[in-house]
């Protein structure tokens, strides 16, 4: 147990309570901030933002993507997953079979709000199969109205890559599963 | 149904001895952050009676946590207590840990003490240094936005988000730290109290902010117990009473920490006090990390935690097992918990009933700030409005948490 | 030391307490709500448990499930002694639906009466100010209660006219009404 | 006709020095400098071009937004004296820089009553406010103007009694006469005969202008922004030039009374063009200086309570400066005139003020009202709980 009173002091002394001793302590605080920003931008922490960006870091969930099979069409399955662990219910997938035997369900759309969405990442832990990510390191853009927002597969499928996972087996110089 | 015949003004003061002036405070005011309406009724600048009106931030999290699973109740509890995400996720965790028995992993634990003590420090530097801003010190609360910048940029990394951090899970945590994060730390936190010092030397010691703090926004320490009171404010009228230490949970009992009390229960001590919590979890950061053990970071309970990716993306019963967890959330069994952890307001408590499903049945919230808030008039009147700034902050008003 | 609250109170009262439980660490007991009160002003007076802190009171809603239908829940914990125990009071809808109120023992149980009653319509009999608190004093219903859709749509209020408005509706007050009629008569252009 | 001509030369000059330069520059000045301080980086983006020119733009973009923005009024007010409230806080701010002496010719007009004419005219500033607040019909406004016509009352009185002690020592009020009377060495200079009332004219002067720390007037976490909360638009500028011209009318002033005005040390004026320019150069340097101090402190200290600055003005200031002038009399009496053992004793002087102030300020301490005032009703409303 800590007294903070005993620790950082009870009463002002004399000089304290006349204020001037710690105005001056405070004026040579800002004083000498004000030198060293002026002369070096030593202390400055903003940054001129369009111009100057600070990356974000690698687990920055940002804005989702939609992995490809490598031979380019969409990796999910709609298998709805993350459409029902979606907090925000901002995923909508609306699937249709595939002409290839192997694959059963594709998503015919698969349109994200990015307005409703809260970006907690519940999605990409949900997905059994590693179609969505959320680490294109990019926030959304302001957009003229709503519909702006809504983001369509096609979109999604832009940012998106070839992904390590492959359907129906380990593929086997898989490294990192 | 009508509102009962008992409802009646608090601000019906008939015994003062002339006309005073009704002034509507809030919620579009600067102190009352637009979730706060206070009325009060005032004799020249002195406060002789208050109303708190609340609610205006009631975004129905209770009634939201009925309809999500128990996963999705993390989002809803980050938007608690905005400033410290942390802490609700570590209060919510428990609770459901503790109504299905499951163990969390030691790293596990110790990951979510450190994250849990970073959200605390930035609640703090916000609650100090927006109480430095409301009376007029702007230059003192940059610094300590500052300060705090350093250690949100620390949960960014770990997390993702800076305050939306989603991190913990039933069972354990997300991810385990990136690599260098440790250092990262200990860097951000030697930058923030150097940020610090400089903030201590601006205010903590200057006659106008002693004048401002000392004597202001009294309470005495059986007043502080009958409303309720936990956390700094209840430290503040002399009480070492902090969950952390009293009833420790999660591996809080293996740190050594101190608890910082004050004596006369005014917005000074409570100044102080938070000043100091933000050296006492620094030493608890520092301590965890010199004896963080290995291991997993999420619990091995099939019943809670999503199997790892590897097996869902090539084996049939992990994809069930996730298909299952995915679609019917965490299957808690029936019965009801009262689970509480220290939040950096107080008390923060969870009480949760579950029937079986994979959906809570019932989340109730006890935030700090809700009984602390129902004292705010008793600490207001015979002061002037200018009083009404510091007392406020010193509180720690977070709507988030006091309207849920 | 919980368990032997649980102990005491059976003893004491012994036909007041419905039930007790121990669950998962937590020690409840169900109370018959007459001796409420009672059981709450000893368990702060009486030296071994001091539960000097209130914590929280919420309501259950176990529509359809269960009767009585509600569960109204205290939470009240010792500081200097370092225990805590749940209550439980099982009322009813309708006119049963309703606690006695603590906030004669606890001044703290003020709010979260105030909710309990916004929230789930459990009405507190002898609380000194019983208004909403989270929700406006227009709404219709009790929105934690199970019937209660979650997306539920209240009646608009209506557009606050004009400042005129806002003096009628403080009749009593005679520092704003003087302060607004004698402005409004000074000023043409209004 | 040639006065005439000279006269309204001279009145522009001296309004394109404050109106056209000093007031938008401050604006800038203050928000690029805060931000230094702050470890921001300020404003940067007006741009002509794509020159940006360090945010120097910014007081120009400024200005024609707040001109050509609606002038949105409550319907409540009082319809003339809402207009006439911002004309009167800037008009009694600007006017006094009729007398200020910026170099040896440059001074609109040379009255005998120079000070006095200044603390006249601006002491009517607080007219602005008060009106301001009263006609706005808006409780916070009241409590704003009230909060303003208290405190500038109050420190215009030790404003005024701080300047006596200069007075005193150069016998004259003419601003002209005090500044040719500071001539010769650097220690002619008011402040080293007077640094006592130096200080104590800063802090009033600071107050005067109500700025931070002493800005409860606008207290913008308390009152949200106090008296000229209803104002928008250019009414809004008048108020906001207006406090700026204060702060550099007081900022003049004290260059005229305690560092010789456009006297430049050891150098003596006899007529030449160079020093003439020299001199105004020099005055404004000095000007600048001052009113880069007073930024400064704004944005370093909190703010006051009411009861406070009231405890601050009368029971440390005043007394301080009633003793800074009985002092210097004293010593003006007792001691022959313009000699060493003056210049030593009047030192002496103020540092006997300085010391009985600080024990008064130290006997001062932990005096609280108001917490006394709580535990009262505290008591009070316990024992009505109880009943």
């Amino acid at each position: 147990m800590i007294r903070v009173r005993e620790k950082y002091g009870d009463r002002m002394t004399a000089l304290e309570s006349s204020y001037l001793t710690e105005t001056l302590k405070g004026l040579s605080i800002t004083l000498r901030h004000f030198l060293e920003n002026t002369l070096t931008r030593k202390n400055t922490v903003t940054l001129n933002y369009p111009e100057e960006k600070k990356p974000y870091p690698e687990r920055f969930r940002g804005l989702h993507r939609l992995m490809k099979r490598d031979d380019g069409q969409v990796r999910c399955v709609a298998c709805m997953c993350c459409a029902t662990v979606c907090p925000a219910h901002c995923i909508k997938i609306e699937a249709g079979e595939h002409d290839d035997h192997r694959i059963e369900k594709f998503p015919i759309e698969f349109s994200i709000d990015w307005l409703r969405c809260v970006y907690c990442g519940l999605c990409v832990d949900a997905c059994p199969c590693d179609a969505i990510r959320m680490d294109t390191g990019e926030h959304p853009k302001p957009q003229i109205d709503r519909n702006g927002f809504l983001t369509t597969k096609i979109d999604l499928m832009k940012l998106g890559g070839p992904s390590v996972a492959v359907q129906g087996g380990v593929r086997p110089d898989n490294g990192e599963g | 149904m009508a509102t009962p015949e008992t409802a009646r003004d608090p601000l019906d003061v008939d015994d003062l001895p002339m006309e005073p002036m009704v002034l509507k405070m809030g919620p579009s005011h600067p102190t009352m952050h637009g979730v706060i309406e206070l009325t009060l009724r005032l004799d020249g600048e002195t406060v002789r009676a208050a109303d708190v009106e609340i609610g205006y931030l009631h975004r129905g999290f209770e009634k939201m946590g009925e309809v999500s699973t128990w996963n999705q109740v993390f989002a809803y509890a980050d938007r608690l207590n905005y400033n410290s995400p942390m802490l609700n996720e570590l209060g919510y965790a428990m609770a459901v840990e503790k109504l299905m028995g499951v163990d969390v992993p030691e790293r596990a634990q110790f990951l979510r003490v450190i994250a849990s003590e970073i959200s605390r420090i930035c609640d703090h530097l916000t609650c100090v240094g927006a109480g430095a801003m409301e009376l007029g010190a702007f230059t003192a609360f940059l610094y300590a936005v500052k300060a705090r910048e350093f250690l949100y940029e620390l949960l960014e990394k770990i997390s993702g988000h800076r305050l939306t951090v989603n991190y913990m899970r039933v069972g354990g945590v997300w991810l385990d730290m990136p690599d260098g994060w440790d250092g990262a730390v200990r860097q951000a936190l030697t930058d923030a109290a150097g940020v610090m010092r400089e903030f201590h030397k601006l205010v903590t010691r200057h006659r106008i902010f002693f004048d401002r703090m000392e004597g202001v926004g009294i309470i005495s320490q059986e007043d502080a117990l009958a409303w309720g009171f936990t956390g700094p404010c209840l430290r503040s009228t002399g009480i070492d009473y902090d969950i952390r230490k009293a009833h420790p949970y999660s591996c809080y009992d293996r740190f050594d920490f101190d608890i910082p009390v004050g004596d006369k229960g005014d917005n000074y001590d409570r100044y102080l006090i938070r000043l100091e919590e933000i050296e006492q979890s620094r030493r608890i950061i520092e301590q965890a990390f010199d004896r963080m053990p290995g291991g997993p970071v999420v619990s091995s309970d099939p019943r809670v935690a999503l199997p790892e990716k590897g097996p869902v993306y090539n084996t049939i019963e992990s994809m069930m097992n996730h298909f299952k967890l995915v679609y019917d959330g965490i299957r808690v069994p029936p019965g009801a918990v009262y689970s509480f952890s220290e939040a950096a307001n107080g008390e923060l408590g969870f009480y949760i009933v579950a029937d079986g499903t994979g959906k809570p049945y019932r989340v109730r919230v006890r935030g700090p700030v809700f009984a602390i808030m129902q004292a705010l008039p008793q600490m207001l009147i015979g002061g002037m409005i200018a009083d009404i700034v510091p007392t406020f902050d010193g509180i720690n008003m977070i709507a988030g948490e006091l309207d849920r | 030391m919980s368990q032997a609250i649980l102990e005491r109170l059976k003893e004491r009262y012994e036909d007041g307490v419905v039930e007790t439980a121990t669950e998962r660490g937590d020690d409840c007991a169900v109370l018959k709500r007459e001796i409420l009160v009672d059981v709450c002003r000893f368990l702060k007076d009486d030296a071994d448990f001091a539960m000097n802190l209130f914590v929280d009171v919420t309501a259950v809603d176990w529509l359809d499930r269960r009767t009585p239908r509600f569960d109204v829940v205290f939470q009240l914990k010792s500081i200097t002694k370092r225990h805590r125990v749940t209550l439980k009071v099982r009322v009813d809808d309708g006119d049963d639906a309703w606690v006695p109120s603590v906030t004669g023992v606890w001044r703290g149980a003020d709010w979260f009466e105030r909710e309990l009653w916004d929230m789930f319509g459990v009405r507190v009999d002898g609380h000194p100010n019983l208004r909403r608190i989270l929700m406006w004093d227009g709404f219709e219903g009790h929105p934690l209660r199970k019937d209660y859709p979650v997306a539920g749509r209240q009646p608009l209020v209506p557009l606050r006219k004009s400042e005129v408005h806002v003096f009628e509706n403080n009749p009593v007050d005679p520092f704003v009404v003087g302060l607004g009629v004698v402005r409004e008569k000074s000023d043409g252009d209004a | 006709m040639e006065l005439l001509l000279i006269s309204t030369l001279k009145v522009i000059l001296v309004f394109a020095i404050v109106l056209g330069a000093l007031s938008p520059l401050a604006g800038w000045a203050e928000r690029r400098q805060s931000a230094m301080i702050q470890d921001r980086v300020g404003p940067n983006r007006a741009s002509i071009g794509g020159f940006r020119a360090w945010g120097l733009f910014h007081p120009i973009a400024d200005v024609i937004k707040l001109m050509t923005k609606e002038d949105f009024v409550p319907a409540t007010r009082n319809r003339y004296l809402h207009t006439a409230a911002p004309m009167i806080a800037f008009w009694s701010a600007v006017v006094t820089f009729a007398v200020i002496p910026f170099g040896p010719w440059l001074q609109i007009a040379n009255l005998d009553i120079g000070v006095l004419f200044i603390f006249g005219i601006a002491s009517l500033g607080v007219y602005g406010a008060t009106i301001a607040g009263w006609a706005s019909n808006n409780k916070y406004s009241l409590l704003g103007a009230l909060r303003a016509s208290a405190m500038m009352l109050s420190y215009e009185v030790t404003l005024g009694l701080t300047v006596v002690g200069v007075l005193i020592c150069f016998s004259t009020v003419g601003a002209q006469e005090l500044v040719v009377a500071q001539a010769g060495p650097i220690w002619n200079w008011g402040i080293f005969k007077q640094p006592v009332a130096f200080v104590l004219f800063f802090v009033a002067a600071m107050a005067a202008t109500k700025r931070a720390p002493f800005d409860l007037p606008e207290g913008e976490s308390e009152i949200v922004a106090g008296y000229f909360l209803e104002y928008s638009g250019m009414k809004f500028v008048m108020f906001y030039m207006g406090e700026y011209i204060e702060m550099f009318l007081w900022s003049a002033l004290a260059t005229v009374l305690f560092f010789g005005g456009w006297q430049i040390p050891w150098v003596p004026f006899e007529g030449q063009t160079w020093y003439e320019f020299a001199g105004v150069a020099k005055f404004l340097a000095v000007l600048v200086a001052i009113a880069f101090l007073q930024m400064t402190v704004r944005w370093t200290l909190p703010r006051f309570r009411y009861d406070q600055v009231m405890d601050l003005g009368w029971k440390m200031l005043l007394p301080a400066s009633i003793g800074n002038v009985v002092v210097t009399a004293v010593v003006i009496i007792a001691t022959p005139a313009g000699g060493v053992l003056q210049r030593v004793a009047l030192l002496v002087g103020n540092a006997v003020v300085v010391l009985v102030a600080l024990a008064v300020a130290a006997a001062m301490k932990g005096e609280n009202k108001i917490g006394v005032t709580t535990e009262a009703l505290r008591t009070q409303r316990s024992e009505e709980a109880v009943h």
